[in-house]
């Protein structure tokens, strides 16, 4: 079981940094694991909270969030405007059980290809550790 | 036979830390041009990459480029590719006596050796006690420096009584314990 | 101010080092404090042999220092200050490395969490120049004496902790503190040939003349190290020179000069290359 | 909430040997013909063929599809042909998905299962989110016939003079008190060494005197902000402290002002100019400026006003303050070009140490007619020089400096070499390490240069200084190692030239920030496709010309400046651009007029009706950047294709 372990992990990126940057990982063919689902944002700014207490609770293993490095925004702050948001789920997804490392939000710009390979191998390494998402052991209790 | 024992020292090269960016050389020849000691070398460092790039590994380990390099670090300061050159000569040298493949004909793995045993000795180094070990081996060297000796030794320079560290005979079993038991050369 | 101080095998015998540092830091208010039972660093011939050991000799040394009390190791050689950092650098980076050597250390009861800093006197007296009693005197140095600063290679290289590594200044900086204004030439880390020279005198001697000829055609007269093996190099290396020769000191006689301490505390009876060349 | 029942067509694409043997194409295919509301689920080689195209649009009118998902390529590739081919077959544009599993799947994936694992679900989140997806509507909105050029360089001008030739309106910005640029300072141009004024000089007139070109030099764009077609710029005129109307450039002012003495930057600091100048005799306009940091008057309030003692037409005006424009443009082309390296860093070069050590810009002066020397190739002494030493990729092709090779350096080295050749007789020495000249007659210029007995050595060098062995035979030595021998030179020469490498403009930062582009690792900006949209930025309406794009040579220069040209021109021509459908509205029913909305929107794009009590969406400002949606407490804010419904399908699918 443990072994055999593929977390599943939700990305929620931008249109204009991060996924122009997985499109670059692409076909400059980095390899990263493939446990990775992109959900294409037009940007960070865009991003309910919601969504990632949803993926969590739906049995999401991590949720990463990717965006313009600050000052980058093509909407001039819809970064800033995330990372602010998501500064305060922490608490929340601990009081739902969820530890707060399945969060991330990294600044990926549009350029940095094999910057995206490395955070997506890390996140997943991060999530490896943490092992499954503890909502679908309590589904299956 | 000899193809695959070159695979192997190659692997073995480029796969360590410092070697792996061996791959990465332009060959633009700066490690040489800057090298103080180039002219005496057999091949510059950019030659030797090259050589270990090709397959000539033993070759390369048995040239004396690695033990003419004085790690001045100039050409690592410089490489245009951050090679770190300096580290991959201490590599060479290391895997050359290791395989014993250093070259007969340079002086330096004996002095080397000398300042090992001094150190295996007394846990420091006195110059009179090193010169007298790597003396026994080249004499004309020792020679060569005795006028110059004199004079030191009258200006007080000289000391020729070995000044012992307290825990000399612990520290000679760490170094054994290190598991490089010390080697004939 | 009390600093951890390694002086390294070749101090002790070198030409007035040890003299004109203990008077230049007994007037500056330095206390360099040995740390006890120190032993040889290895130098470039333990890491040309076995890096296990090399880490081994430097472990030792950084594990005595931390364990009486020292937050940083004061050098006063270019080769042991390389050894040392290179080592530091090594055993940071790979936690490996850092323990097998604990391992090793277990044996005489030593244990190393992580490398000290590494700095030369010379950085030391620079940053911490404030806090010492900096002599406010005019510079007793002769006019006539036109200082050339030689810094050698491994002090500036590759660590990038002294700003501009082909070119240096820091040497500049501190003499003009004590009211010296050094020569500006382009022979300051010239590589002397280092232990190179016992076994290839004749190869290390186009080094030290080129360095000489650089220092000349620049003007100089007085050249000061801040390394053993440099300045016995650059010394010993024009005895075979016929009538331009340049006496060769150490930074800390040339500060001692220049503070007005007498020559005799200086260890200046030592040089080869005699001071009376140049009218002192 | 639709009225409709979805009927969803799922294409899965082979691209060839891209996708197919690593994604198992079939399965997925067949995998997506088993998910809910889907009719059709076909694979086939090229999608974006023809024929692909063709399938979806027979398909839709046979099995009467109302959506459609492409699994393929990025949609950054082609949404725009597959959205095309929905439209064909009468279906909405917006009623389309892409699932990208080419740039995510096959191309970064080793292991074929974990890879087609992962194309299903991107199917399967294509399909759930396409079900909510709804006809879209978008309005046609006029175009401003404006085109705003920002760099005065030969990029600047030839797409200024481009875009002005076809009957647009062009503002050119220049921060310099004339327009030229670099290519300005040249005195021969490679690979035909004709002469660069004789080409240059001749557009800055044209350009300074186009009836639709006006000229805005001294000054600098400090904000743009606005969308393709309605740009809005604000220009900032620096005082030049000379009435452009009045001045009829003849120059008296420059002879008379007392300061005589500060560095020339067009002279790269190997002349000094005066307090009120013009940086060269060609300067277009002719009116010069007044450097208020070295005017005894401006700068050190001295009793002065020499210039405006001798001025006839009365142009001197000390009381200039900066200005500030507003222009309204439907087009920005950015040509902001480059700097050279500053080769300082590189201590071993000894540039700034010895003084015959130049720099390759020193150098297009020192060869200039119109520069220092007359074009007399000399040394500082006013001798010739015997031997010369140019070293290619100073800070170019160095990760400790600018990791890219700089593309120019290699041929205007070459170009160097033959012009010391033919003026001063001199031994040349040029050291390289891969000698680059791909271009039409490069090679061949190369192989004139060798046959001119240039000595071209295989190697960097690895110091200059000026130690010499032998002080009769040249000030300096160059030392390197000849790479193609295996042995070290020691060369001992008279002058070195630096063949510096290229970086992006200072400020050059700033404009991307201003015009919402992006910029690589390096600082160049990046286009919006590396081939099929070269010139392109992702923000619509906004192009790039020249080095700002990355190192180039004149050739390319121009040819990319006249299509950045042509692009704005065709988007000017086209005269109205369609809105985004992609906006945000807000519910007025859901609404409960709390107006977080309006302190988060990045645009003003939000209004209160305070008839209504409820935030309305003007949708000619607003950009879809989904603050407000995120934001609203009661989801009323919904961004049209990215509302809650929409990202929750998509998440879902991925976790069912």
């Amino acid at each position: 079981m443990e072994a055999s372990f593929e977390p599943k992990i939700i990305a929620l990126v931008c249109n204009w940094c991060t996924y122009t940057a997985a499109d670059l990982a692409g076909t400059s063919r980095l390899k990263y694991p493939a446990n990775v689902r992109l959900v294409r944002l037009m940007c960070t700014g865009m991003i309910d909270v919601k969504y990632v207490i949803k993926a969590l609770l739906d049995g999401a293993d991590g949720v990463f969030i990717g965006g313009c490095h600050p000052g980058d925004c093509h909407y001039i702050n819809g970064n800033l405007k995330a990372r602010k948001r998501i500064q305060g789920v922490g608490s929340i997804l601990e009081s739902f059980g969820f530890e707060p490392q399945r969060l991330a939000l990294r600044w990926i710009g549009a350029s940095e290809g094999p910057e995206f390979a490395h955070h997506m191998t890390e996140f997943v390494n991060t999530i490896m550790q943490l092992g499954p998402n503890p909502s679908k052991a309590r589904m299956i209790l | 036979m000899k193809a695959e024992t070159e695979a192997k020292l190659q692997a073995e090269i480029l796969e360590s830390e410092p070697g792996r960016a061996i791959l990465t050389c332009i060959q633009c020849g700066t490690c040489s041009g800057s090298c103080p000691l180039a002219e005496a070398m057999d091949h510059g460092p950019r030659a030797v990459f090259a050589m270990i790039r090709d397959g000539q590994v033993e070759a390369a380990l048995a040239s004396n480029t690695a033990w003419y390099c004085v790690s001045c670090y100039q050409c690592m300061v410089q490489c245009p590719q951050q090679i770190p050159i300096t580290d991959i000569m201490y590599l060479l040298k290391q895997m050359s006596l290791d395989r014993g493949l250093a070259p007969g004909d340079n002086k330096m793995p004996d002095l080397y050796a000398a300042f090992e045993r001094q150190v295996r000795l007394f846990g420091k180094v006195s110059e009179a006690l090193l010169m007298a070990d790597y003396g026994l081996k080249h004499p004309l060297d020792v020679m060569a420096s005795t006028p110059a000796a004199v004079k030191l030794l009258a200006r007080g320079r000289l000391h020729l009584l070995p000044r012992k560290i307290a825990a000399a005979q612990r520290l000679r079993a760490l170094l054994e314990a290190a598991g490089q038991k010390e080697r004939a050369s | 101010m009390i600093y951890g101080f390694f002086p390294g095998c070749a101090y002790q015998a070198a030409a007035g080092y040890k003299e004109s540092v203990d008077a230049v830091c007994g007037l500056l208010g330095i206390e360099l404090r040995e740390i006890e039972d120190w032993n040889c660093c290895g130098a470039t011939a333990a890491f040309s042999r076995s890096q296990k050991e090399a880490l081994v000799l430097t472990g030792r040394l950084f594990a005595l220092a931390a364990r009486q009390g020292f937050e940083e190791i004061v050098t006063v050689c270019n080769a042991c200050y390389s050894t040392l950092k290179k080592a530091a650098k090594l055993l940071d980076g790979q936690p490996a490395l850092l323990e097998q050597v604990n391992r090793v250390m277990a044996a005489e009861g030593l244990l190393l969490e992580h490398p000290l800093p590494v700095k030369h006197l010379l950085e030391v007296m620079l940053r911490d120049r404030s806090r010492l009693s900096w002599p406010r005197g005019e510079c007793r140095l002769p006019e006539q004496v036109k200082v050339a600063a030689y810094y050698g290679c491994q002090l500036t290289r590759p660590w990038q902790d002294v700003p501009r590594a082909l070119r240096p200044d820091i040497l500049e900086s501190l003499l003009e503190a004590a009211g010296i204004e050094a020569v500006d030439h382009s022979a300051r880390t010239l590589c002397c040939g280092a232990s190179h020279a016992v076994a290839y005198s004749g190869r290390c001697q186009v080094l030290i003349d080129r360095i000489i000829n650089g220092i000349r055609a620049k003007g100089g007269n007085l050249v000061t190290t801040v390394c053993p093996l440099c300045q016995f190099n650059l010394d010993q290396g024009q005895q075979g020179r016929a009538g331009d020769k340049v006496p060769v000191t150490y930074f800390t006689q040339v500060l001692g000069l220049a503070f007005g301490l007498p020559p005799e505390k200086l260890g200046l009876k030592k040089l080869l290359v005699p001071l009376k060349r140049i009218g002192l | 909430m639709n009225k409709e029942i979805p009927r969803i067509g799922v294409y899965v694409c082979h691209c060839g040997m891209n996708i197919a043997p690593r994604v198992d194409v079939e399965q997925v295919a067949e995998f997506a013909s088993r998910l809910d509301h889907v009719v059709v689920a076909r694979d086939y080689k090229f999608m974006c063929s023809n024929p692909g195209q063709e399938l979806i649009v027979e398909d839709i009118k046979a099995h009467n599809l109302n959506r459609v998902v492409v699994a393929s390529c990025s949609p950054r590739m082609h949404e725009a042909t597959f959205r095309k081919a929905c439209r064909k077959a009468g279906l909405s544009p917006y009623n389309f998905q892409m699932a990208n599993i080419r740039e995510q799947a096959s191309w970064v994936t080793d292991d074929s299962r974990l890879a087609t694992a992962k194309a299903k679900d991107l199917v399967a989140a294509a399909v759930g989110r396409v079900a909510f997806h709804r006809p879209l509507q978008t309005r046609r909105v006029e175009v401003n016939k404006s085109v705003l050029v920002i760099g005065g360089g030969i990029a600047g001008i030839q797409a200024a003079i481009s875009a002005a030739d076809a009957g647009y309106k062009v503002y050119l910005v220049e921060r310099e008190p004339s327009i030229g640029g670099h290519m300005a300072k040249f005195d021969k141009t490679f690979p035909t060494l004709d002469c660069a004024a004789c080409i240059m000089t001749p557009k800055m007139v044209i350009a300074g005197q186009h009836e639709n070109i006006e000229l805005l030099t001294y000054s600098e764009v400090v904000g743009l902000e606005g969308f393709v077609g309605n740009y809005k710029a604000r220009i900032l005129k620096k005082p030049r402290y000379v009435d452009e109307d009045k001045c009829t450039g003849c120059g008296t002012c420059m002879e008379k002002c007392p300061t005589r003495r500060v560095p020339s930057g067009f002279e790269e600091g190997l002349a000094f100019r005066p307090a009120i100048y013009s940086p060269f005799p060609q300067a277009v306009p002719k009116t010069p400026v007044i450097d208020a940091e070295h005017c005894r008057l401006l700068a050190k309030n001295k009793r002065c006003g020499v210039c405006a003692k001798f001025c006839e037409a009365d142009a001197i005006d000390f009381d200039q303050k900066p200005q500030y424009l507003d222009l309204t443009v439907g087009a920005v082309i950015v040509a902001t070009g480059f700097a050279a390296f500053d080769p300082s860093s590189m201590v071993q070069y000894g540039y700034g140490i010895y003084p015959e050590v130049y720099t390759s810009l020193q150098f297009e002066r020192l060869n200039n007619a119109t520069g220092p020397t007359a074009g007399q190739i000399v040394m500082k002494n006013g001798q010739v020089p015997r031997k010369v030493a140019i070293i290619h990729c100073v800070g170019s092709r160095d990760r400790n400096h600018l990791p890219y090779c700089s593309r120019v350096c290699c041929m205007y080295s070459l170009k160097f070499a033959h012009l010391v050749r033919e003026k001063t007789g001199a031994e040349v020495w040029s050291f390289y390490i891969d000698m680059r000249s791909p271009g039409k007659l490069y090679e061949e210029f190369y192989n004139r240069v060798q046959a001119e007995g240039v000595h071209a050595v295989r190697g960097k060098v690895a110091m200059v200084t000026d130690i010499v062995d032998d002080p009769g035979r040249g000030s300096l030595t160059v030392v390197a190692e000849n790479t193609l021998t295996g042995r070290n030179l020691r060369l001992p020469v008279d002058m070195v030239i630096l063949s510096v490498g290229l970086q992006p403009a200072e400020g050059a930062g700033e404009v991307a920030r201003m015009a919402g582009i992006s910029a690589d690792g390096d600082g160049w900006f990046t286009e919006l496709h590396a081939k099929l949209a070269p010139v392109n930025t992702p923000t619509a309406g906004i192009f790039l010309a020249g080095c700002c794009q990355g190192p180039k040579d004149i050739p390319d220069t121009v040819a990319q400046a006249m299509a950045a040209a042509g692009q704005a021109t065709a988007l000017l021509a086209a005269g109205t651009v369609e809105t985004r459908a992609e906006i945000s509205s807000i519910d007025p029913d859901i609404c409960s007029g709390c107006k977080s909305c309006l302190q988060v929107c990045p645009y003003n794009a939000i209004y209160f009706d305070e008839g209504r009590q409820v935030a309305v969406v003007n949708d000619a400002l607003c950009q879809g950047c989904g603050s407000c949606s995120a934001t609203c407490p009661s989801s009323a804010a919904a961004v049209a294709q990215f509302n809650d419904s929409q990202v929750m399908a998509e998440i879902d699918a991925i976790l069912a």
